[in-house]
C-alpha cells in the first residue's frame, strides 16, 4: 500500500499524517484520526452526514481526497466546542429538540455554521438552502430550521453585548 | 403543541412529576457534540471488510461460482459461499414458530431476486473487497420471473420459492389470513350503495441516515462480540446462533444506539455472515450496507394491492366491508407473514361494521424481500381505507368528518376479529381535528362520544 | 488498490496522462463517488489544482471561467449575478463548493444545469488535446463529449448578456434543490421590441443540454407576447429525447416543458 | 397559471405492541451505594428517545428525580431479554417491565429506610427530591443516599428489582380470524390542506393539522418530535417515496438520496397539532405507542385533499405529479 503524507490544520491544530494514497478525508478523519463525529451515510455525496468545513466552506468529506486538503483548514464538529462551552448552534439544537437519532446532527450543525459565519441574519429560506444537502429522516426538518434561526438570534445578541 | 384536556378528563392522573413533563433528552449532548457512539464509531486493528457478490438477475439458476481469480486480488483474505454456512436455510420468524425456513444466507442453487447475496468477499480494505467481488464469476441460467402479486397467484406462474412450493404463505391450511364476521353478502343486499375500489402502493425504503451494518470481534475466549445497529438484539443473537449452529452463549450483541431504524433494521442479514467470517478468520469483520444496497437490496416496506368493497346506506351507515389485500413479500418471508396477519387484524379500520370479510394474502414474487416498516401492516391499509371512506362520504352526500364520527367504533362494540372495543378515542380525535382546522361539524356529531353509542 | 494522485504541471500534459488511463479529478463530486463504490476509475488521479483554472475573468462584455471555477464562486461573483440562480440550483451548499464548471459539462442528464445555461449563452469551451489548445462551441462539444473525453477542458467563455435578456428555470421534485425534471435557459435579446437571435436551451430533455431550435424560430423577429410564447411552447419539446428515470417519465417531461417555457417567457414579457 | 386548493381528512387508529402479543421485555433495576439507580436493559434506542423516557418511568415509580436514573443498554451479556424496538412497543412493554422492577426495588428501599427510621415501611413515601419521609410528618426522613449506603454497608441488602412484561400470545382462529391483536390503540385524525398546479400536477401541501390521542404523553416535547417527524414521513410517503418508481416494473430504482425522493426542507407544510389523552389501563402511566401511527393519517388526508382540489382520485402511492396530471387531463377529456 502506498502511503502519502498530508498536512493540514484540523480544528486549529497542525496535523500531519501518512495516509493511504487516494483515500478520502472522511476515511482519514474516522479511520486514521479517530474523529468519529463525521458520519458516513452514503459515500456518494447525497446525504450530507459527512459535511465538514474547509477554509470556511462546507464540504463533503466523502468526496474530498485527503491529499487535496494539504495546507487547508479543516473543521469538524469536535472543533466547535471550545473549552467545553457549546456553540450557540449546539445549544439551540439541544433546547429545540432538533435531534432525534443524532446521525445527521454533526453535518447539519456544520452546514448551518457556514451559513451563520457568512450571514448573521439569515431568513428562513437562507436556512433552508444551507441545510438543503443534508438528509434528516427523523425530525421533518422543522425543528432544525427553528434551531438554526434561534442560534442566529443568539449569536447576534452576543455580538451586540460584546 | 396544545392539549385538549376536556376529553377523558376524569381518566387522567394529575399527581405525576417525572412523567407527563418534558425532560431534556439524555442523549442530546452526545448528539450535538458528535460524541454519541454508533456501532461503526470504533477502530479495530486487523479489521476485515466484507463485500457481497450479488445476483444481477431477478430469477436464475446458479450453474457455477468461480472464486479463483478473486482470491488472487491483493488484499483478499477469504471468500465465503453457501457451503461455509452451517445452517444456510433459515427464516427470521422461526423464533415465533413461523415456518418453513425459506431463505438461504448465501444463495447456492438459485437466486430469487436481483441483489441476492451469493458470496462474501473478505479483504484488508473496502477497495480490495470490491475488487474481489468484481472478480468472482458466477454462471447463471436465467429463469422467468414474476413481479405482480395477482399474476404470481395464477396457475402456471413461475414458482418463486420452492420451500413454500407455491407463491403464497399458507396460514393454518388457508391460502391467506382470513377474518369472517357477520355475512357480507347480506350486508351488500341491504345496502343502498355498493362500491368496489382498488388501491395500490409500491415498495418504500426506510432510508435511515445510518445504513445497516455490524462489526464482529472475536475475543480471546472463543466468544464473539457483535457491535450492531439492529433494532432487536436477541432476535439477532438467536437467529445468528441458529444459522451458525453455535451455542448461544458464544455470541454477544452490543448496540442500542442507532442512526434511525423505522423497521429497516429488524431483519437479520449482516450479522450472521459477519459472525461466521470472524469465526473463520479469527479477525474482526465489518459488514456495512452501502447506500445503494440499503436502497435496493435491504427489505423495503411491502407494496400492497387492496380491493375494498363496501355496502353503505343512504343515511351513511356502512353495513358491509369486504377486503382482499395482497402483500408483495418479494422472494422470501422475512416478517411478511406476520405483517399480513397484522393487516387482517386491522381491518375494517376503526369503524363498527356489522358484516366484514377479509382475505389477506402474503405473496412471493421475484423482487427484494419486503419486511417491517413503521406502521407495518397498517400504513397502506389506512391509505386505502381512508380514501375509501372519503369516497363513501361523498357518495352518500355526507361531510367526511361527520361520516367518520357516525361510523367510528365505540367502547363495547364488537370488532371484526371478535374483540370488544375498549379505550376508543377516534370520535374525539375527529372532533378535535375539525376544531383545529375550523371545519364545521353538526351539533348532533359534536355530542357523540367514544365512551357510549348514542341512541 | 490505492490510487495515486498526480499533479499536472501544464494543461498540455493532461491528455497524455488520461491516455495512459488517468482520470481528472476536478470537484470530485462525480469521480470520487465512483471511486468509493469500486468503479473502475483510471489511475492515476490527475489533480489540476495548480494550473490557475479557478479564476473568473470579466473583460468588457466577455467572461472567461476556468474549468475549476465552482458553483459557489459563481454564486458569489457580483459580475455574474444573472448566473446566481443557475449556480444555486445545483446541489446543496457543500456540493456547490466542490462542483466545477468543467465537471458540469460532463454531467449526464438529469444533471448538468450549468451547461444548459451556457448553451443558451452560446458559450465556447476551451480545451487542450495534448498538442494544441482549441475552442469549440459548447453545443458542438456536448454532442461529441464522449469522443472528446481525452481532451482536457480548461474553461469556458461567453458574452455577458443584458440581465433582462437571460431567463432560467429548473423544475425539481424535492425543494429547494434536487436533480432536474426539466431545466430551461433562455437568452432573448430584443431590439425595438422584437426578439433578435433567441437561444433556448433545455436540460433533462436529452442525454445532454440541447437547444430548442423550433421554439427559437417561433420567437425570432417577434414581440415577446402571448401569441409568440404560445407558438414557442407548442414546439419546445419537438425533437427532444428525454429519459424515464426515478424523477419523472419522458412523457411527463415533454408534457410540462411547454408549460414551464410559457411561465418563464411570460415572466420576461 | 392555475392553482387550486383543497382540503381532506383521514382518521386512524394504531395498535400498541407486537400483533398478537407474545413479545416480552425485561428490566433490572438496582441502586448504587450512593442512591443512583441503574436500569439494565437490552433494548434499543433508534432515536425515538427510549433511554430518556425509560429513565422518567423508573424515576416516577421510585419517587426520585429522573437525573438520578441511568439507563444501561444494550448488551446481551448484561441486559435481560427484550423482544426489540418495533411495533410501537418500546414505551409500553419496556416501560411496564421497568415499573415492575422499580416497584420491587422501591419496596426494598423503603424497608431499609423503615429500619433506619424505626417506623413501618408502609408509612413511608418518597418526596421526589431524594428523600424518604414518613407520610404526614416530612421532618422524619432519611435521604435516598443514606438509605442506599445503609442497605449496602449496614443491612447487607440489595436495593434491586426485576421486571418483565408479557402480553400473552394470541393464536388466531384460522376460519374466523378471531384473535386478540393488541390491548390498546392510539388514535389520530389529520386535516391536510393542499394546492395543486393544474398544468403540471404538482402538489404543495400547505398544512397538516392533526389531533393525536396517545394515552399519556410521557415526555411532551418528545411526543411532538414523533408527531412532526411522522407527519413529514406521511407526506413523504404520500407524494414522493418509492424504491420502484414504475412498480411492478423493476426499472429505475433509486440508489442514492438524489433519486430517492423525500420532501426537502423547502417542502414543509405548516404543522399544527393537538394532543388528547385517554390513558390505557395497561399502559405505563397510561401511555400508548405512538411512534408509528403519526405517519399514517397524513397520507390519505393528502390524497383526499387532492381530490377536493381538482377532482382527481389517485389511488396508488406515491401520488406523483405525473399521476395527478394524467388525472386532470382525463377529466378534461
Amino acid at each position: 500500500m502506498t502511503k502519502v503524507a498530508v498536512q493540514f490544520t484540523l480544528n486549529g491544530q497542525e496535523q500531519s499524517e501518512f495516509i493511504e494514497g487516494g483515500s478520502t478525508l472522511l476515511a482519514a478523519l474516522r479511520g486514521k484520526l479517530g474523529l468519529y463525529s463525521t458520519k458516513a451515510g452514503c459515500h456518494q455525496g447525497t446525504c450530507g452526514a459527512c459535511t465538514v468545513i474547509i477554509d470556511g466552506e462546507p464540504r463533503l468529506s466523502c468526496l474530498t481526497l485527503a491529499e487535496r486538503c494539504t495546507g487547508k483548514e479543516v473543521t469538524t464538529l469536535e472543533g466547535l466546542t471550545s473549552n467545553g462551552a457549546l456553540h450557540p448552534l449546539q445549544q439551540a439544537f439541544m433546547e429545540g429538540f432538533a435531534a432525534q437519532c443524532g446521525f445527521c446532527t454533526p453535518g447539519m450543525i456544520l452546514a448551518a455554521k457556514t451559513l451563520l459565519d457568512r450571514n448573521p441574519s439569515p431568513s428562513r429560506d437562507d436556512v433552508i438552502d444551507a441545510i438543503s444537502g443534508n438528509i434528516c429522516r427523523c425530525t421533518g426538518y422543522e425543528p432544525i430550521i427553528s434551531a438554526v434561526l434561534t442560534a442566529a438570534e443568539q449569536l447576534r445578541g452576543k455580538k451586540k453585548n460584546a | 403543541m396544545e392539549y385538549r384536556k376536556e376529553y377523558f378528563s376524569d381518566a387522567r392522573r394529575e399527581d405525576l412529576t417525572e412523567v407527563g413533563v418534558t425532560r431534556q433528552r439524555s442523549d442530546v449532548l452526545g448528539h450535538v457534540t458528535g460524541k454519541t457512539q454508533y456501532y461503526a464509531d470504533r477502530t479495530f486493528p486487523g479489521l476485515l471488510h466484507l463485500k457481497m457478490v450479488r445476483s444481477p438477475h431477478h430469477h436464475a439458476r446458479i450453474k457455477s461460482i468461480d472464486i479463483s481469480k478473486a482470491l488472487k486480488v491483493p488484499g483478499v483474505v477469504r471468500i465465503l459461499s453457501a457451503k461455509d454456512v452451517p445452517q444456510n436455510i433459515y427464516t427470521i420468524l422461526c423464533l415465533i414458530q413461523v415456518e418453513p425456513n425459506d431463505e438461504p444466507v448465501l444463495a447456492f442453487d438459485k437466486v430469487r431476486y436481483k441483489g441476492e447475496q451469493i458470496a462474501a468477499v473478505l479483504a484488508e480494505s473496502e477497495q480490495a473487497a470490491l475488487a474481489g467481488v468484481a472478480k468472482v464469476k458466477v454462471a447463471y441460467e436465467e429463469l422467468p420471473a414474476v413481479f405482480d402479486v395477482e399474476e404470481a397467484l395464477k396457475p402456471g406462474a413461475p414458482l418463486v420459492n420452492e420451500y413454500h412450493g407455491r407463491n403464497w404463505f399458507t396460514y393454518e391450511g388457508h391460502h391467506c389470513r382470513r377474518v369472517r364476521f357477520g355475512n357480507v353478502e347480506e350486508g351488500f343486499a341491504e345496502a343502498d350503495h355498493v362500491i368496489e375500489e382498488m388501491y395500490q402502493s409500491s415498495p418504500i425504503e426506510h432510508a435511515p441516515t445510518e445504513t445497516t451494518g455490524c462489526i464482529v470481534v472475536p475475543d480471546q475466549n472463543e466468544r464473539y462480540a457483535c457491535y450492531s445497529n439492529t433494532q432487536a438484539l436477541y432476535f439477532t443473537l438467536d437467529n445468528s446462533a441458529l444459522i451458525l449452529n453455535s451455542p448461544f452463549h458464544k455470541l454477544r450483541l452490543i448496540g442500542g444506539t442507532v442512526g434511525g431504524g423505522f423497521g429497516g433494521k429488524v431483519d437479520v442479514i449482516t450479522e450472521p455472515i459477519a459472525f461466521l467470517s470472524a469465526m473463520l478468520t479469527r479477525r474482526p469483520v465489518k459488514y456495512e450496507y452501502t447506500r445503494e444496497e440499503e436502497m435496493q437490496v435491504s427489505s423495503p416496506r411491502a407494496a400492497e394491492r387492496i380491493y375494498i368493497k363496501d355496502g353503505v346506506t343512504k343515511d351513511g351507515r356502512i353495513l358491509a366491508r369486504k377486503v382482499r389485500l395482497y402483500v408483495d413479500a418479494g422472494a422470501y418471508s422475512r416478517h411478511s407473514p406476520y405483517g399480513t396477519t397484522k393487516a387482517a387484524a386491522h381491518m375494517p379500520g376503526p369503524y363498527t361494521i356489522p358484516h366484514v370479510w377479509v382475505d389477506c394474502h402474503c405473496v412471493y414474487t421475484n423482487r427484494t424481500p419486503s419486511s417491517a416498516m413503521r406502521g407495518f401492516g397498517v400504513t397502506i391499509g389506512d391509505f386505502a381505507l381512508e380514501v375509501q371512506m372519503d369516497k363513501l362520504a361523498r357518495l352518500v352526500g355526507m361531510d367526511p368528518m361527520e361520516f367518520r364520527i357516525l361510523n367510528a367504533y365505540r367502547d363495547g362494540d364488537m370488532k371484526a376479529h371478535r374483540k370488544e372495543v375498549q379505550g376508543a378515542a377516534l370520535v374525539e380525535c375527529v372532533k378535535a381535528a375539525a376544531d383545529l382546522a375550523h371545519w364545521p361539524i353538526g351539533e348532533r356529531y359534536k355530542a357523540m362520544s367514544s365512551e357510549k353509542r348514542e341512541a | 488498490m490505492t490510487a495515486t494522485l498526480l499533479a499536472a504541471k501544464q494543461p498540455r500534459a493532461v491528455p497524455g496522462l488520461q491516455a495512459k488511463g488517468g482520470t481528472v479529478i476536478a470537484g470530485g463530486t462525480l469521480a470520487v463517488a465512483g471511486l468509493n463504490y469500486g468503479d473502475k476509475i483510471g489511475n492515476p488521479l490527475i489533480i489540476v489544482d495548480g494550473l490557475g483554472l479557478d479564476r473568473i475573468e470579466v473583460k468588457g462584455k466577455k467572461a472567461t471561467l476556468g474549468a475549476l471555477v465552482t458553483m459557489a464562486s459563481i454564486a458569489r461573483d457580483r459580475r455574474l449575478k444573472f448566473l446566481h440562480p443557475v449556480a444555486n440550483s445545483i446541489g446543496g451548499p457543500a456540493v456547490r463548493a466542490m462542483a466545477t464548471i468543467g465537471g458540469n459539462l460532463f454531467a449526464p442528464a438529469p444533471y448538468g444545469d450549468m451547461a444548459v445555461a451556457l448553451v443558451a449563452l452560446d458559450a465556447e469551451v476551451a480545451l487542450h488535446d495534448g498538442k494544441a489548445a482549441r475552442k469549440l462551441p459548447l453545443e458542438t462539444f456536448l454532442a461529441q463529449r464522449k469522443k472528446l473525453a481525452r481532451a482536457f477542458v480548461t474553461g469556458v467563455s461567453f458574452a455577458l448578456p443584458e440581465a433582462r435578456d437571460f431567463r432560467y428555470t429548473k423544475i425539481i421534485r424535492r425543494k429547494p434543490v434536487s436533480a432536474s425534471v426539466v431545466t430551461i435557459a433562455a437568452l432573448l435579446p430584443r431590439k425595438a421590441g422584437k426578439i433578435k437571435s433567441a437561444r433556448i436551451a433545455l436540460g433533462a430533455m436529452a442525454p445532454h443540454a440541447v437547444r430548442a431550435r423550433k421554439a427559437e424560430l417561433a420567437l425570432e423577429g417577434k414581440a415577446l407576447d402571448k401569441m409568440s410564447i404560445e407558438a414557442a411552447a407548442k414546439v419546445v419539446a419537438e425533437g427532444t429525447a428525454p429519459a424515464d428515470d426515478a424523477y419523472a417519465t419522458a412523457w411527463y417531461r415533454r408534457e410540462i416543458a411547454p408549460v414551464h417555457l410559457k411561465r418563464l417567457l411570460g415572466e420576461a414579457a | 397559471m392555475a392553482k387550486k386548493r383543497g382540503r381532506g381528512m383521514a382518521s386512524v387508529n394504531y395498535p400498541t405492541g407486537m400483533n398478537l402479543g407474545g413479545d416480552p421485555s425485561q428490566a433490572l433495576v438496582h441502586a448504587t451505594t450512593t442512591g443512583s439507580f441503574i436500569v439494565t436493559l437490552s433494548s434499543v434506542d433508534l432515536g425515538q428517545g427510549l433511554k430518556t423516557v425509560m429513565a422518567q418511568i423508573c424515576a416516577e415509580t421510585l419517587g426520585v428525580s429522573t437525573d438520578n436514573v441511568i439507563i444501561d443498554t444494550a448488551d446481551t451479556d448484561t441486559g435481560p431479554h427484550c423482544m426489540g424496538t418495533f411495533a410501537s412497543r418500546g414505551t409500553h412493554r419496556i416501560g411496564n417491565a421497568i415499573i415492575m422492577a422499580a416497584k420491587e426495588a422501591k419496596s426494598v428501599m423503603l424497608e431499609v429506610a423503615a429500619e433506619e427510621l424505626e417506623v413501618d415501611s408502609g408509612d413511608l413515601e418518597t418526596d421526589g427530591k431524594g428523600n424518604i419521609q414518613v407520610k404526614g410528618s416530612p421532618q422524619k426522613s432519611i435521604s435516598v443516599l443514606n438509605t442506599a449506603l445503609a442497605a449496602h454497608f449496614k443491612h447487607g441488602k440489595m436495593i434491586s428489582g426485576r421486571g418483565i412484561f408479557l402480553q400473552p400470545r394470541s393464536y388466531p382462529e384460522p376460519e374466523t380470524g378471531k384473535m386478540t391483536p393488541a390491548t390498546c390503540y392510539a388514535h389520530a385524525c389529520t386535516v391536510a390542506e393542499v394546492e395543486v398546479d393544474t398544468e403540471t400536477g404538482e402538489v404543495t401541501v400547505l398544512a397538516l393539522k392533526s389531533a393525536y390521542e396517545v394515552g399519556r404523553a410521557l415526555n411532551p416535547r418528545m411526543v411532538e418530535q414523533q408527531i412532526i417527524g411522522g407527519a413529514w414521513m406521511g407526506l413523504s410517503h404520500a407524494l414522493y417515496e418509492t424504491t420502484e418508481p414504475y412498480y411492478p416494473d423493476r426499472s429505475h430504482g433509486p440508489v442514492d438520496f438524489n433519486q430517492y425522493l423525500m420532501p426537502g426542507p423547502g417542502d414543509l407544510p405548516r404543522f399544527e397539532n393537538v394532543i388528547i389523552e385517554r390513558p390505557a389501563p395497561d399502559g405505563p402511566f397510561g401511555a400508548k405507542g405512538v411512534g408509528e401511527m403519526t405517519a399514517n393519517s397524513p397520507i390519505p388526508a393528502i390524497a383526499n385533499a387532492i381530490f377536493d382540489a381538482v377532482g382527481v382520485r389517485v389511488d396508488s402511492l406515491p401520488i406523483t405529479p405525473e399521476k395527478v396530471l394524467r388525472g386532470i387531463q382525463a377529466l378534461n377529456g
